[in-house]
């Protein structure tokens, strides 16, 4: 296993939010957690990205422990996340947004290597490179977010809803290249609440409610599931509005 | 007339031209979509409409008046509430007193009343409890997830009761059980007369609920029809959806 | 009262839960505090013991007025020694235009100090309320500094760097600080009071939205300048008031004692001491950082140590108390009461309420009880 | 004529000695999104450390700069760590106390070390001026504006063109994401301050040898630190020296051609002003949308 | 407190607020330096009454409101026997409204601001120069010059302070009265700290007079900027500044720089005024320095404790009403002259002598009868 969370209880100064998750990560693959809003997915990844500190339980990261590490530390192991809302630096322009991905590299040139490959990735990268990051459009933003964290050569990279906010378009672009990303060997840990397209993605579906895993399996098991598929994964809007 | 029609907006941002004379209409009691890639306007197009930005040209109508250059807080007395894309709560004031700020003020004394003891006081609850925030009434509105505060804040635009809601991605983000109830909600809302212009990523989403459908594509209405008709458009999929 | 209940939850605290309990406390603490003032001055009658008090008074209620505007909406004005000084010249020049001699008489001039305050309030607010944050406090900070530059260069009114005197009244030491006690301690309550019903109502909400997000609060119908001009208003009103009365008592003012920049920002650090935002709040950081101060400017202000001493002392209680005292106490309080009841940030029961009958129970008390 | 030109250039050298105490305000604000009271308490501090060194050491106060900033960095480094870095909510308030408190002991250290007598800094050249063509300038003010130029040059570099400098604006705008992609914001928060209060070494130097101060004069400098920041734009360098040199200026040439009495009341107009067209400050940006 | 008011057999106790810290807190050490000499010396003569004397100083901070919570401390809780002046005539003034309130006398030593006086108080007295005359001597001096050589132009900057504007104001009209033209009259606020234009002004009125109606700070940022300027007028005078001794010389950079710039006063160490010699050796035992080292302020302190000690000797008693009664009625010895008070509590008799700086000392240049050396008329360049 890549990523092992063992009985990981959290919480912000009130109560607890993690109540003992369970998490497994194997290596090479693509893991996906669903829930309800406020099951703490969300904060799963600040736990394993050193901002919150676990009250108890064990985090492994390749054998070894995260508890305690600072971000920095975290990151330097290989390590990236990119969170669900505003993380970019409104005032910088998009290209040093990007840049700043690789925070951690040394090396200028692979830097600029890196940054090239990127932008031919994604037009809005190139096309919008010097204005400023805050005023792009939602999507846009998210979309940059996502090209920062390829900054970096990770090989754990932590995603919370990368769907969120991408026109159908974008969409396609970005969970292809989290393919791309796996068959190179990368593995990859993502939250979605466009569930389904999200565990079609995945090898392995994670469950969270109320602060614990409650299933966990293959993607095709939990997306068949059909007590998970009726209380996480909605029905169809369509055939509703057909009964309307 | 149409309830809102927005005529002609054309807004720059420096050398971005977020809006090219874009000319939209909203019927009355209708539910309607506004689609379009990322970086297409939308946004920028309810900022106008809801007086967050001037238009450098072109007129805003709701019910046959001009409000172009009303702001804001008029806009929103006039009857339109709105959600926004990035979610824009009050992180310091709890989940109940959230859904309070929103609703409307007759004259000075219940602007001078205790909040508490409102007559809406009931019906804020109620919508609560819709959207699963009910244990987390006294929460302070910071600490909620984030699919948890784009609730709020849909639940605090409905307690509102405004003639016309404009939603920017109300599904982004929101468990898909939950997003079947909201679209029952809305259905029933609208049944009630609420008019409804949502902006939303999610086909099914869009599709299942909507009655008409707008396409959006650089700044400018690339089409407009049945959520069928939308669906089958070329340029509609050339732009947008993708093969 | 629930009041503290109520501004405890915006300051990020766990909720009122314990509130219908506390609510009898409140009133019986509320009651008490007002008793021992109006007993005060006449168990401790050393004039020397009075002066203090009636200045600690003096401050507390221009701190609660100045919280009235600056504690709930976030605008933290440091200009609020305008509206003193507003205050002060006022009571000063129409006790002179009108011949009003020392006694009773003056403070008949004190709400009219108050309305004059309110009316500087307007120019003032019109301007610097269109800026936010830093820039407001920095607008705050220079038109401060006009209007004390006014009061030394308009020398027809204000007679310039001579200053002005106030009548004398003829009462005799040792009685006379009472009628100037009890005079600010009714202006206290008022404004107590006022700032109890304004943190209450709708309209006090809506301070608070803007304090948090003034554009999506404008978004949702709040007339925010109209909000925010009249709270300062209201804010300018008692804090005139004080003036006048800080005038009449210390008998001679100047462009620089009346307008004096160390009062903004005293105030404005009385309020942050006790909490920013709460009714109890300004009122306890002027209760303590007043008589403090006086206390080490006499006791060890010979060596300038006092200084030392003041800051540490600041320093201690910031880093113990960060939110305020006010709320640390709250907070505390509640500590006791949530360990027979739930907290409010249980984690998430089964979120979607459809949803929930599938899923196994889970009472969240069981887990918080076990927690605190 | 020449006596307005007196007073623009003038205003333009004591600008200069402005800039240089604002600056560090102006890079702990954008950075840290801290308000520090304690600025003009720190220059004062700054000038009577020169003070010591010359009088008891006889070091020159430019030399003395080379102990000066290095013992002030170090100060600042360690009140940041002891003071601010514990602030976990709120940090904004809650610091413009803790940089009251900290102001308000210095001073009073000050009184106890220095007492209270107004004191001024000399050397050889803090009487001598050069002649330019009508009239003299100072020299002082020459060596001080130029001192300034560099140290904000220096900084310029540092904030723009290195590393770390990315490091601190990326704090700026957005801690949490900074620590995400690996930006130590604790020791960039550290090393902030301690270069905000270094540059207060050489800006109480150049204040000290042009004006008499005393431990009290630091009341009377941070609100026209505050007032040149915001005018300027927060966490603006280029914004800093200009808004100074316009401050100064301005006051010069109105107390020149009207009356000093009025002097201020008409920058503090103008500031009033120009806040209301731009209130982000004069070379301050605005990175929000509405979306 | 140890109550010494009541007894009668214990110190005398007298209560004092001034300023260590805020605007006055370098005038505040010295007044403070100026009473504990006094104590100390009538002290060692056997003390007041029969009884020592004991000072109880309070630390007002320069603010007005403290001054009004000190004198209350020092009157109803320490019980205090007398009470000493503050310094300045802004908290001179609250401090006379609470001592009027218990039927003290206030005696200070610098509250001369004409409003001091109109309160219609009669308690408070000071015994130093009427401050508005404080020019008059260097005006007259300068209109009693033969037409020739006397100075054609003169150049005033006060700053706005009810102290020092009223002095130069008086001196402006008596020398336009003498013919010399204002070149330049400029005031300037209290918070000034960037004199810089305010001294381009004079520089460029190229006035042959200066009169600067300062403080120390504001005196020494002008000399500083005519020294850079090369302007040499041929007199300079400071209302206050140049008599602060070694903070002065510290705060233009040596005593090269003050030759020839004057400054009145009522008092120089030389003076030949009761205990005034024994003031000065005493303050030098105690402070070490020069006697040119001695703030002016010092024996304005030490004259109000003369005053009042020689007042309540005539009483035999420390009773108040008797106190103010004699200070009204008598006339007074202290180390800067003679002392009566007029109705209103100022010192009728005191002298305006004019001071200046001649070789490192500052020595009384007129009147003739008490000057020491002849005035240096033109004032010398400032040191290269
Ligand atoms: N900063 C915080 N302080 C206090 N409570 C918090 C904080 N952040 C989250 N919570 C609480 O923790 C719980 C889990 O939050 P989390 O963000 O992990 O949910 P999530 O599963 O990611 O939900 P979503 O799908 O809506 O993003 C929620 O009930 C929320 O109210
Ligand atoms: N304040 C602004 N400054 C600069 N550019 C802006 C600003 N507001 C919008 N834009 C630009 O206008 C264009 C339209 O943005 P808008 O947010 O309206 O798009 P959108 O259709 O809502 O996209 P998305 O689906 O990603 O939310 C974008 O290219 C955006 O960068
Ligand atoms: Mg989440
Ligand atoms: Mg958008």
């Amino acid at each position: 296993m890549l990523l092992e969370l063992t009985n990981v209880v959290a919480g912000y100064g009130g109560g607890d939010v993690l109540r003992g998750v369970n998490l497994a990560v194997e290596e090479g693959t693509i893991t996906c957690i669903v829930g309800p809003n406020g099951a703490g997915k969300s904060t799963v990844f600040t736990v394993i990205s050193g901002i919150l500190k676990p009250r108890t339980g064990q985090i492994l990261f390749k054998g070894k422990s995260l508890v305690g590490l600072s971000p920095q530390q975290v990151l330097t192991r290989g390590l990236v996340q990119v969170p669900q809302n505003h993380s970019l630096f409104p005032a910088m322009t998009v290209r040093e947004n990007v840049e700043l991905g690789a925070y951690m590299l040394r090396d200028r040139s692979l830097v600029r290597k890196r940054y090239d490959e990127i932008q031919a990735l994604f037009p809005t990268v190139r096309e919008r490179a010097s204005e400023q990051a805050g005023s792009l459009s939602g999507g846009q933003q998210r979309l940059v977010e996502f090209a920062r964290c390829l900054m970096l050569d990770p090989s754990l990279v932590l995603l919370d809803e990368p769907s969120m906010g991408l026109d159908p378009k974008t969409l396609r672009e970005v969970f292809k290249t989290i393919t791309t990303m796996k068959e190179a060997g990368r593995t990859i840990l993502l939250v979605e609440q466009n569930a389904r397209a999200g565990l079609r993605l995945a090898d392995h579906g994670v469950v969270m409610e109320s602060g614990q895993v409650r299933l966990d399996g293959p993607s095709e098991g939990v997306l068949n599931n059909p007590e998970i598929s009726a209380l996480y994964l909605g029905g169809s809007v369509s055939k509703q509005a057909a009964g309307a | 007339m149409s309830l809102l029609q927005a005529t002609d907006i054309s807004k720059a941002f420096g050398g971005i031209q977020a809006l090219n004379a874009c000319s939209i209409a909203v019927e009355q009691g209708s539910i309607t979509g506004l689609i379009g890639p990322n970086g297409s306007g939308k946004t920028t197009l309810f900022n106008v409409i809801t007086g967050y930005e001037r238009p450098d040209t072109g007129t805003v109508q709701f019910k046959g008046a001009d409000i172009s250059k009303y702001g804001p807080d008029r806009i929103f007395g006039l009857g339109i509430g709105r959600t926004f894309q990035l979610t824009r709560i009050f992180p310091r004031l709890t989940v109940t007193e959230n859904m309070h700020v929103a609703i409307k003020r007759k004259g000075l004394a219940s602007l001078l009343g205790r909040w508490s003891a409102s007559s809406e006081h009931d019906r804020a609850l109620q919508l609560l409890q819709f959207v699963g925030l009910t244990h987390l009434k006294d929460a302070p509105a910071g600490s909620l997830s984030y699919g948890q505060r784009k609730l709020l804040e849909l639940a605090f635009i409905l307690v509102a009761e405004p003639q016309m809601v404009l939603l920017d991605e109300p599904a982004g983000g929101i468990n898909p059980t939950l997003i079947g109830q909201l679209v029952e909600r809305i259905r029933e809302l609208n049944r009630q007369g609420m008019t409804f212009l949502i902006v939303e990523h999610n086909m099914e989403f869009v599709m299942g609920l909507c009655n008409r459908v707008m396409v959006m594509h650089r700044g400018a209405k690339l089409a407009e029809g049945t959520p069928e008709d939308v669906r089958a458009n070329p340029a509609v999929l050339e732009a947008y959806l993708g093969d | 009262m629930a009041t503290v209940a109520h501004t405890q939850t915006s300051a990020g605290q766990p909720g009122r839960s314990g509130a219908g309990r506390w609510k009898p406390f409140q009133i019986v603490f509320w009651l008490a505090c007002l008793i021992a003032a109006i007993v005060f001055p006449l168990v401790f009658s050393s004039p020397a013991i009075t002066t203090i008090a009636f200045f600690t008074l003096v401050f507390a209620a221009a701190g609660t007025a100045w919280n009235i505007f600056c504690g709930y909406s976030g605008y933290i004005a440091l200009g609020h020694a305008v509206f003193f000084g507003s205050g002060c010249y006022t009571i000063a020049i129409l006790c002179a235009h009108w011949h009003i001699a020392g006694g009773w008489l003056p403070f008949a001039v004190v709400p009219l100090a108050g309305v004059a305050a309110a009316i500087v309030a307007v120019p003032f607010g019109v301007v610097a309320l269109r800026t936010r944050r830093h820039t407001f406090v920095v607008i705050t900070i220079a038109i401060f500094f006009i209007f004390q530059l006014l009061a030394y260069n308009l020398r027809g009114i204000t007679a310039g760097s001579s200053g002005l005197e106030l009548p004398i009244p003829p009462w005799s030491g040792y009685v006379f600080n009472l009628p100037f006690y009890y005079v600010i301690l009714v202006i206290l309550i008022l404004a107590v009071v006022t700032s109890w019903f304004v943190r209450h109502s709708k309209y006090g909400l809506e301070l608070l939205a803007i304090r948090d997000d003034e554009d999506r609060a404008r978004g949702l119908g709040v007339r925010t300048g109209l909000v925010k001009l009249s709270a300062f208003m209201l804010s300018a009103f008692f804090v005139g008031m004080c003036g006048a009365v800080w005038a009449y008592f210390v008998e001679s003012i100047y462009p620089n004692t009346a307008f004096d920049a160390q009062f903004d920002v005293l105030i404005a650090l009385m309020a942050f001491l006790g909490g920013l935002g709460t009714i109890a709040g300004p009122l306890l950081g002027a209760l303590i950082l007043q008589p403090v101060t006086q206390y080490l400017t006499i006791s060890i202000g010979q060596s300038g140590l006092n200084l030392v001493v003041e800051g540490v002392i600041f320093l201690a209680v910031i880093l113990l108390l960060p939110q305020g005292i006010v709320p640390a106490v709250r907070e505390l309080i509640f500590r006791r009461f949530a360990r027979r009841d739930a907290m409010p940030v249980a984690p998430a029961p089964p979120a979607p309420a459809a949803v929930a009958p599938a899923t196994e129970p889970n009472p969240p008390d069981s887990v918080a009880a076990e927690r605190s | 004529m020449s006596l307005v030109l007196q007073g623009i250039v003038t205003g333009i050298l004591t600008g200069g000695v402005y800039a240089l105490m604002a600056a560090g305000l102006t890079l702990i604000f954008g950075v840290m999104d801290i308000i520090n009271i304690a600025q003009g308490a720190f220059v004062i501090l700054g000038a009577y450390l020169s003070y010591w060194l010359s009088v008891h050491l006889h070091i020159d106060l430019f030399l003395g700069l080379f102990i000066t900033i290095p013992v002030m960095f170090v100060l600042g480094v360690i009140l940041e760590w002891l003071l601010i870095r514990p602030l976990k909510r709120d940090r904004t308030q809650l610091s413009i106390l803790v940089t009251y408190a900290l102001a308000i002991i210095i001073e009073g250290l000050l009184y106890f070390f220095f007492s209270a007598d107004n004191v001024k800094l000399f050397a050889w050249y803090t009487t001598q001026s050069i002649p330019v063509g009508p009239f003299y300038l100072p020299l002082i003010y020459l060596l001080a504006f130029a001192l300034s130029v560099v140290l904000l040059a220096a900084l310029y570099v540092l904030l723009y063109r290195t590393k770390f400098g990315r490091s601190v604006r990326a704090t700026t705008q957005n801690r949490a994401a900074a620590l995400l992609i690996g930006i130590d914001v604790e020791r960039v928060a550290a090393l902030t301050f301690g270069v905000g209060v270094a540059l207060t070494a050489a800006g109480g130097m150049a204040y000290g040898a042009t004006t008499p101060f005393t431990p009290n004069s630091h009341y009377d400098l941070i609100s026209r630190l505050l007032v040149i920041i915001i005018f300027a734009g927060m966490g603006s360098l280029g914004g800093a020296l200009i808004a100074s040199v316009g401050m100064l200026v301005i006051e010069n040439v109105t107390s020149l051609l009207w009356s000093p009495v009025w002097a201020s009341t008409v920058f503090y107009v103008l500031l009033v002003i120009i806040l209301l067209v731009r209130p982000q400050g004069l070379f301050g940006k605005f990175a929000t949308r509405n979306q | 407190s140890t109550g010494g008011g009541s007894s009668s057999s214990g110190p005398i106790t007298i209560g004092i607020s001034l300023s260590t810290s805020g605007d006055f807190s370098a005038d505040g050490k010295a007044f403070t330096q100026g009473y504990q000499l006094w104590a100390k010396d009538i002290n060692a003569k056997g003390g007041l009454l029969g009884r020592q004397v004991k000072l109880v100083f309070l630390n007002d901070a320069s603010s007005p409101q403290q001054v009004t919570t000190n004198y209350q401390t020092l009157i109803t809780q320490d019980k205090v026997d007398l009470l000493f002046g503050p310094f300045s005539t802004l908290l001179t003034k609250p401090a006379s409204v609470i001592a009027n309130r218990y039927g003290y006398a206030l005696v200070e030593g610098a509250g001369g601001g004409p409003s001091v006086f109109t309160q219609g108080l009669h308690n408070v007295f000071d015994v130093s120069l009427p401050v508005a005359n404080n020019l008059n001597s260097f005006a007259n001096y300068i209109a009693a010059m033969p037409a020739a050589t006397r100075p054609k132009s003169a150049a005033y900057a006060t700053e706005d302070d009810p102290f020092t504007q009223p002095q130069v104001d008086s001196a402006r009209a008596i020398l336009e009265a003498a013919g010399v033209t204002t070149a330049y009259y400029k005031v300037y606020p209290a918070e000034t700290t960037d004199f810089t234009p305010i001294a381009a002004g004079m520089v460029n009125a190229k006035a042959q007079v200066v009169v600067t109606g300062t403080l120390l700070p504001d005196v020494s940022a002008f000399i500083q900027a005519f020294h850079q300027q090369h302007y040499n007028p041929e007199a300079f005078i400071a209302t206050a500044g140049p008599d602060q001794g070694t903070q002065f010389l510290q705060s233009i950079g040596g005593a090269a720089t003050a030759e020839g710039i004057m400054v009145p006063n009522g008092w120089y160490p030389d003076l030949n005024a009761p205990g005034n010699a024994q003031m000065v050796s005493e303050y030098i035992a105690q402070y070490g320095g020069t006697k040119s080292d001695i703030s002016s302020d010092v024996p304005e302190a030490y004259s109000v404790g003369q005053v009042i000690a020689q007042a309540v000797t005539q009483n035999n008693s420390l009773d108040q009403t008797k106190l103010i009664a004699t200070l009204h009625s008598g006339t007074f010895q202290s180390v800067q002259g003679p002392v009566k008070f007029d109705s209103t509590g100022q010192n009728t008799q005191a002298q305006a002598y004019l001071f200046q700086w001649q070789n490192s000392q500052l020595i009384p240049v007129f009147p003739a009868n008490v000057a020491t050396a002849p005035v240096e008329f033109p004032k010398a360049n400032w040191p290269a």
